[in-house]
């Protein structure tokens, strides 16, 4: 079955969809309005709590598949000395669809495979992200922190999602749409909706993109920072960075992680957590020696990991200008306008 | 196969577990003069010694209800009498103000007491032991102290 | 120095002295009225007059003011001497026949009244108290007035002087007696209960506080003293030939290191007023066991003679009462102060020998003699001095023509007694001297509701408390008799003993350690810590280069308590003991 | 000239002179810039660089939080712009020992309130013209009227509801937080060298981004900034679950103002109501 | 199993991938040893007697141990895959699970996972002169080595041993230090710091590069392995330039911090590797090429 097909979607499919999959047993995930101004990913039933007009949701998709903390196993000390350990069973089969992420945290999900799926296959990440059906929207209005073209995507990015889903109306969902087949799910997709969809009418395209201007070169970024780790660069542009978490937190690409056992006296779990390359101890040796002691050892680590290290071990950027980095940014610092420096510094 | 507490908690002799931190000088030694002089108390209470009231940190109590605790004791000296002078005194301020913040975070203060009791009064400590027993029953088993989520994260 | 003679004796002498002084200084006594070494002579009496024999013009001088002089010889007792003083004594005798001194003096002189208007002054118009006024007090409040037989020692215009202090100079000096200083000062003049003996004397104020008081040297006492309350006076300094008064001298804070402290503040006794019906502080003759212990005392107020303070006789019946405050759960103390029943027995045994043919009565709710030899001690006083002892409590007391009635049960035969007393004695309870509570939360000690202070462990450790380094000994502790206190302060001597005759101090390890790694160095633990055991340390490179400033805890100083480790918000203190980890475990497990 | 305008020319030649006679070697202030939500901090070492400087209603962040910070510490002696409600911060910093007032210069700028609403912590702000700053510039500014009554606002709404509402109000925003610690980080007065939730002997508080870790993590650190909490507002602020962490240290500081009479930061020379006591505190509910 | 140092970095395609779910497998303490006040050697079994026979590891390999409830621990496999049907790990107690795991008693039971990351390339060894320099509780993944190659004698040339510690009782594995000693066919030099020694001490006192020089082994044909504080590494590194030897025979291995083991968690990170999957062992020349974050 070819993929890069387009279909149409009639003004009520986003309802048909989610009433549809749900009576299937899915698990629908869509983003919805919280606390004003907050949208974020979460279970929904009916079409109606999905959130109409959106830039991003505040945390990023790679939560679904990489929860923030998870169990990776329970034990129990007995009382003749043994220990009884149960593996935290997997994920349930049932298919989880996202309905209406971003391209760029769809794409940013080709970075989480890479590291989760190399060599080793965690086996906890892979059951998630093979059970869920991808379904983007096509970004319309990117907010000004955004970047994504800058590093290699688009608002209307292909790369991660099954299904991209272009809005011909003024709403990113409600009216009529245009549906982007992409991989062999997102045909599955489109199967179940039935007649709510069909193939587009021929000559019918996806919109342009929205202009996004393209701030920095990521090819001489890497130029740059494949020379430049002793520049006193960095000790500048970390001066003002507090050392929290925000901008790794709810990046889409970072997956560092924590494992930590939580017990009472005789049982407990053992837990994976979501950890910071920024974090003052996340290097730190019983022993008392930090090969990363200052924080702009730290910045730079995050930098070069994104943008040097991570596409030399990997073939690709990790990072997909989704701009929440900035946004959330305590102290007003953008990654955006770093890189924009090195390129020029780059450039001369 | 791994249970947590609660799920034995709905039985008929469910017994509400209350976490007690004892100062060494009088508290404790009010609970042992209680023990010297054959007083009864529930035994529903577990004792954590310390050397001052003014040692308890909020984090012990915290942990206690962490932990399953239906209730937490804090106890010491009476005003003026503390070994330490003052520990008492700091005491009383810092889990004065801890009551005030759980609380402000919807945790019943009543889950949370304190009390002097000098080394000569065991028979008021096990007058208090009984009545906070009776109350930590009557309030039930803490459920709503949240423990980890047993599903994974939502977001 | 000048040589000269004085009745035949050679004797030496500074110049400038007076005859006066130098025959003092060799030992021979010249009689004098007006004359004190620190006024300024006047040669005003003439009962010191000595005869120049030789060496110098003959005749009579008044030694009190004739100087000596190279050669000069003395006689101070021949017969043109004796002569004259008899005249002058006749005549003083005449004018102040009352005057004891002068009655004596004359006697020794066999001098006879003059025949002429007999005086009825005890003032012999040496102008003393007027020279000791001006010269050395420098107020001049007293002086001459009148002329001839109307001549006489007053104040000006008679009236109470303004520049009087009230400081008793010229009463103290004046060699009769004759002034009160009462008439003329307008200071009230008021008397100083002597507080040793509970108030039944007065003192001046210097005084020796007791007798037995080490160091056995006078002090003032600055409350009452004219001079720390005028300025004035320092009569006492002007007259001191030791030189020794100095009123710059003040109570100081003497501030010592020392490795051990004894605590043993003794003491004190139940106020009995607080009971109406026994009527003490009402009834003059109802006294306390302490204030009948002076009464009997040698060095009392009495010196040792018993008697009823309202009539000054020795009282025939006396009225012992036992337990007052003591043993009683309501409105007064629950504990038995130990000591009462013996000392009652001792006071019954006392006031037989004072009093042969009295009768003491004893009431008491027990008789608790367990002690050495005690038991038979109050046998003794039951049998042999015929004390009657009552069981029961008494219920009033109230006067009645000029007698006590005693009203009270005697439970062992089941009757109501009624005594007429000459006197009822009290024993009222032992309570812990006050500010005992300051003294103890100073010390971090603990102590009951009564205030005694408590040892760190009953049986095991009776002298130690709590608080390391400090040690307790007598009352302080619990009601204790002499015995007792003696053997549990020689306990305590031999606590510091050991404790102090060691190079390094042992000491239980429960102490706070601070984690220098992670201390902020914000010293909020500082101000948590009770003992200041706590204070800022330098840490230093190899090199001696100051890296960072971190908290200190001083070992010796810190007890413990940890209060300082939950000021700490990074959790850099530990108590050894107590450290986190452990109660951590502890919490954890009372989760099982 | 525009007022902005003017405050930012004597920011500028302040810092310039400062730098130039050697009074400092680092000016720590504000880079309002065009298109962004928040004015960010910018580390002024060259007279040239201080024409950078300004200040205006973005000038949110509470710039003492970089007093301590290892790296500026490096560079010498450091000036730093503060709003008069930054001050209180700087007056904690230097009562807790963290800096020397020799080791800094405070230049103190006027400040009619920040954000667009503004900030409810600027409409009951009782500081707006710095105290004890080495230098203030500025025009002057009017304090908003009947401050003192809406201070806590934000904890009596919350005061006011039932037991089981605040607990299932609290539940629901601390089940948001993700453990990024930017509260911590931003907080002027997290200056531990090692925070509590990274002592892992033993593990007080837990980790994980659970309601059990939440709940204790956030009680910890309402807890430890109990009477030092000034009302800067920085960790709401910079929340990114937007959870109002403002009112539970609201609800501290209430309780110190109305217990002890205390409001942190208003002097250096304070002493924090939990570093010492009084004999009379309330024996209230102690059984 | 895992592969010993790539040239090329891994990527997801060139061959299967290993499942992998982070549960451990229980141990149970077969022997306890103190090797010094700190230091405690465990020796493991595995409680699965099928999992034990099935388990097989290289010299260089290291494991992440768990006590239950305290959490996970990296550390290197201190015995020789030679010596079958245990395994045993050399642990200095710092931080919490090194200070749960030393409260352990024989019998009681831990986590293992494991083996990962590379190993010594001891194919490259054969037949060479080997030289093993080590420092305080550095010798533990040398000596995995070490006996492997000890057990397989006849394949390589000369042994030396170049070993030392801060003091007498700082030094770890005595009895076996006695053992290589008595070895003909070892040279075992030991040595402590100068002020560490003992009056009963028989070796060396001086540091151990100082040692290291006047010992001299020959670079000829000759490999090194050192392990140790990072502050004897360098000056090792600087000695063994003086002795002659390229940096292409010198190997250590590096203890960055841990917590997935398998290249995931970020942690050990340095440069575009992974400590864990391409080390724990390096060459030095690979080492100079690496930003010095480790």
């Amino acid at each position: 079955m070819p993929t890069n097909k387009l279909y149409e979607g009639v003004s009520d499919w986003l309802q048909s969809a989610v009433e549809t999959l749900s009576a299937a047993g899915m698990t629908v995930i869509a983003p919805t309005q919280g606390e004003p101004g907050v949208v974020n990913l979460t279970r929904v039933t009916s079409a109606e709590a999905i959130a109409e007009r959106y830039d991003n949701t505040l945390l990023p998709l790679k939560g679904q598949f990489f929860p923030i903390t998870e169990t990776l196993l329970e034990f129990e000390r007995c009382e003749d000395g043994d220990v009884e350990i149960q593996t935290e069973p997997l994920p349930a089969p049932d298919e989880v669809i996202v309905l209406g992420c971003r391209p760029c945290d769809a794409a940013a999900m080709g970075t989480m495979d890479k590291v989760f799926q190399w060599d080793y296959d965690d086996v906890r990440y892979r059951a998630r992200r093979d059970r869920a059906t991808l379904v983007a929207f096509a970004c319309t209005t990117p907010s000004p922190e955004c970047f994504c073209t800058s590093v290699g995507g688009s608002p209307h990015g292909d790369e991660g999602s099954d299904v991209l889903v272009f809005g011909l109306g003024g709403d990113d969902s409600g009216g009529r749409v245009l549906l982007k087949v992409n991989t062999d799910k997102g045909r599955q997709f489109i199967d179940r909706l039935g007649d709510r969809v069909r193939p587009a009418s021929e000559g019918v395209q996806p919109p342009s993109p929205p202009e996004l201007a393209r701030r920095f070169d990521t090819d001489a970024v890497k130029a740059w920072l494949d020379e430049g780790f002793d520049s006193d660069f960095w000790q500048q542009m970390a001066l003002s960075c507090l050392g929290c978490g925000a901008c790794s937190f709810l990046c889409p690409t970072c997956h560092c992680f924590d494992i930590v056992d939580e017990a009472t006296w005789n049982r407990g779990q053992r837990r994976r957590n979501w950890d910071c390359c920024s974090f003052s101890l996340f290097t730190l040796h019983a022993s008392g020696h930090n090969p990363r002691p200052e924080q702009f050892s730290r910045c730079r680590q995050r930098i070069m990991h994104k943008f040097k290290y991570f596409p030399e071990r990997f073939g690709r950027i990790a990072c997909v200008g989704c701009g929440r980095c900035i946004r959330a940014c305590a102290a007003g610092r953008s990654l955006a306008e770093v890189l924009t420096e090195v390129d020029a510094r780059q450039k001369g | 196969m791994i249970q947590t507490k609660h799920d034995q908690d709905d039985t008929a002799q469910w017994q509400p577990r209350i976490v007690a931190f004892l100062c060494n000088w009088c508290s404790y030694a009010g609970a042992d003069l209680a023990g010297m002089s054959r007083l009864s108390y529930p035994a529903s209470i577990k004792i954590i010694r310390l050397p001052c009231s003014g040692k308890v940190d909020p984090m012990f109590v915290l942990k206690s209800f962490e932990r399953g605790a239906d209730m937490v004791l804090v106890s010491g000296c009476h005003p003026g009498d503390c070994h330490y002078t003052s520990g008492n005194y700091h005491a009383r301020r810092k889990l004065k103000a801890f009551r005030e913040l759980m609380s402000f975070l919807g945790v019943d203060p009543r889950r949370f007491k304190f009390s002097w009791v000098s080394a000569a009064e065991g028979a008021k400590w096990s007058k208090l032991v009984e009545e906070i027993t009776a109350e930590a029953r009557e309030l039930g088993p803490f459920r709503t102290f949240p423990e980890a989520a047993k599903t994974e994260a939502s977001q | 120095m000048i040589n000269l003679t004085i009745d035949n004796q050679q004797i030496e002498a500074e110049e400038g002295k007076t005859l006066l002084a130098a025959a003092t200084l060799a030992g021979i006594d010249i009689p004098t009225l007006c004359y004190h070494p620190a006024v300024p002579s006047a040669g005003a009496c003439r009962i010191c007059v000595v005869e120049i024999t030789g060496g110098g013009q003959p005749g009579l001088v008044p030694a009190c003011a004739y100087p000596v002089q190279e050669g000069l010889e003395i006689q101070t007792e021949s017969e043109r001497v004796v002569a004259s003083r008899r005249m002058t004594l006749a005549l003083m005798l005449a004018r102040s026949p009352g005057a004891t001194i002068i009655q004596e003096m004359a006697q020794e002189y066999g001098a006879e009244p003059v025949p002429m208007d007999k005086g009825d002054d005890d003032c012999i118009m040496c102008g003393l108290c007027v020279r000791v006024c001006q010269d050395v007090i420098g107020q001049s409040a007293v002086c001459f007035e009148g002329r001839g037989h109307e001549r006489k020692i007053t104040t000006p215009y008679d009236k109470q002087s303004e520049v009087c202090l009230g400081c008793g100079a010229c009463a103290f000096i004046c060699p009769t007696g004759a002034i009160d200083p009462a008439d003329y000062c307008p200071h009230p003049l008021e008397t100083i209960p002597n507080d040793f003996n509970c108030g039944l004397d007065t003192r001046t104020p210097i005084h020796i506080p007791f007798p037995q008081a080490v160091p056995n040297k006078p002090l003032i006492d600055r409350e009452n003293c004219i001079h720390f309350i005028t300025g004035g006076c320092e009569a006492c300094k002007q007259i001191c030939p030791a030189d020794a008064i100095d009123f710059d001298m003040t109570d100081e804070y003497v501030t010592e290191k020392v490795g051990a402290i004894v605590v043993a503040t003794g003491y004190e006794l139940f106020n009995p007023d607080v009971y109406a019906e026994y009527g003490y502080g009402r009834y003059p003759d109802v006294v306390t066991s302490i204030e009948f212990e002076r009464m009997v005392s040698a060095s009392g107020p009495t010196t040792g003679e018993l008697v009823r303070p309202s009539t000054g006789k020795p009282p025939k019946t006396v009225v012992f009462l036992q337990c007052i405050g003591s043993r009683r759960e309501q409105g007064g103390l629950p504990y038995c102060s130990k000591i009462c029943c013996m000392y009652t027995a001792k006071h019954a045994i006392l006031y037989k020998h004072k009093v042969h043919d009295g009768q003491a009565f004893v009431f008491y709710m027990d008789v608790r003699s367990g002690g050495k030899n005690y038991e038979q001690f109050v046998r003794r006083v039951i049998k042999e001095q015929m004390a009657t002892y009552l069981r029961g409590r008494v219920a009033k007391i109230f006067p009645s023509d000029g007698k006590l009635i005693v009203r009270g049960a005697d439970t062992l035969s089941g009757t109501q007694v009624e005594i007429a007393a000459e006197m009822v004695v009290l024993a009222p309870a032992m309570v812990p001297a006050a500010g005992i509570r300051n003294l103890a939360q100073t010390l971090r000690i603990g102590y009951d509701e009564h205030g005694f202070l408590l040892e760190a462990h009953p049986k095991l450790r009776p002298v130690e408390t709590n608080t390391a380094g400090v040690f307790l000994a007598g009352a302080c502790h619990s009601p204790k008799d002499i015995p007792d206190s003696v053997a549990q302060a020689s306990a305590a001597a031999s606590k510091v003993l050991g404790l102090i005759s060691h190079q390094t101090l042992t000491r239980e390890p429960t102490i706070g350690i601070v984690d220098e790694e992670t201390c902020n160095a914000c010293f909020e633990c500082e101000g948590a810590c009770a003992y200041g055991a706590i204070g800022p340390k330098e840490l230093k490179d190899r090199k001696g280069e100051v890296t960072a400033v971190v908290a200190y805890i001083n070992e010796g100083l810190c007890q413990g308590c940890g209060a300082c480790a939950v000021t700490c918000r990074s959790k850099s203190i530990e108590v050894q003991g107590y450290r986190d980890d452990q109660l951590f475990a502890a919490i954890n497990a009372t989760g099982r | 000239m525009s007022p902005e305008a003017s405050t930012a020319q004597s920011l500028a030649q302040t810092a310039a002179e400062m730098l130039s006679q050697g009074q400092v070697a680092l000016v720590i202030g504000y880079a309002p810039t065009e298109g962004k939500r928040l004015s960010p901090p910018v580390f002024v070492t060259t007279p040239e660089e201080a024409q950078r400087l300004g200040f205006d209603s973005r000038c949110f962040g509470n710039l003492s939080v970089y007093l301590w910070s290892p790296q500026v510490r490096q560079m010498g002696k450091t000036a730093v712009v503060v709003k008069g409600c930054d001050v209180r911060a700087v007056n904690v910093l230097l009562r807790e020992n963290v800096i020397k007032r020799e080791d800094i210069v405070l230049i103190g700028v006027r400040c009619g309130g920040v954000g667009d609403l503004p900030a409810h912590k600027c409409t009951v702000c009782d500081c707006r013209d710095p105290q004890g700053c080495d230098v203030v510039v500025g025009d002057a500014v009017d304090q908003p009227d009947g401050a003192a009554e809406g201070r806590y606002s934000a904890a009596e709404a919350l005061e006011e509801k039932s037991l089981d509402e605040r607990r299932e109000f609290w539940q629901r925003q601390l089940d948001k937080c993700i453990r990024c610690y930017a509260c911590r980080q931003v907080c002027p007065l997290c200056y531990c060298k090692r925070c509590i939730v990274e002592k892992s002997t033993p593990q007080w508080v837990e980790t994980s981004a659970h309601p059990r870790g939440n709940l204790s993590w956030n009680v910890v650190r309402a807890f430890h900034l109990a009477g030092r909490c000034v009302g800067c507002g920085e960790c709401e602020r910079v929340c990114p679950m937007n959870i109002p962490l403002g009112a539970i240290n609201q609800k501290m500081a209430k309780l110190m103002e109305d217990e002890y009479d205390f409001r942190s930061g208003m002097s250096p020379e304070e002493k924090a109501p939990f570093t010492t006591f009084s004999t009379d505190d309330t024996d209230e509910g102690i059984l | 199993m895992s592969r010993a140092m790539p040239n090329v970095p891994a990527t997801t395609d060139d061959h299967a991938l290993i499942p992998m779910d982070y549960t451990s497998s229980k141990m149970r303490i077969a022997s306890i040893v103190d090797e010094t006040s700190d230091v405690k050697t465990f020796r493991l079994t595995f409680c699965d007697e099928q999992e034990g026979e099935a388990f097989d590891y290289r010299a260089g390999q290291f494991g992440l141990y768990s006590v239950f409830g305290a959490g996970e621990a990296t550390f290197c496999i201190a015995s020789s895959p030679t010596r079958k049907g245990y395994m045993e790990c050399s642990v200095k107690r710092a931080g919490k699970v090194t200070g749960e795991l030393h409260q352990c008693n024989v019998g009681d039971i831990v986590g293992f996972r494991g083996p990962y990351g590379n190993w010594f390339p001891i194919d490259l060894m054969k037949g060479k002169n080997l030289v093993f320099v080590g420092g305080g509780i550095g010798l533990a993944p040398l000596r995995s080595l070490i006996w492997n190659c000890l057990d397989l004698r006849d394949q390589f040339g000369e042994i030396a041993i170049v070993y030392g510690a801060r003091s007498v009782s700082d030094l770890v594995y005595k009895e076996e230090l006695e053992t290589w000693r008595q070895m003909e066919d070892v040279s075992t030099v030991l040595t402590v710091d100068p002020g560490g020694e003992t009056p009963e001490w028989e070796g060396e006192v001086g540091f151990v590069p100082t040692v290291l020089e006047e010992a001299n082994p020959s670079a000829d044909n000759a490999i090194v392995i050192t392990c140790g504080p990072p502050i004897m590494i360098k000056f090792v590194m600087m000695s063994l330039e003086k002795l002659g030897f390229g940096h292409e025979g010198i190997y250590t291995t590096l203890e960055n911090r841990m917590k997935c083991g398998i290249g995931k968690c970020g942690r050990c990170n340095v440069g575009n590797l992974y400590v864990c999957k391409d080390g724990p062992v390096f060459s030095y020349s690979q080492l100079q090429e690496l930003p010095q974050e480790f």
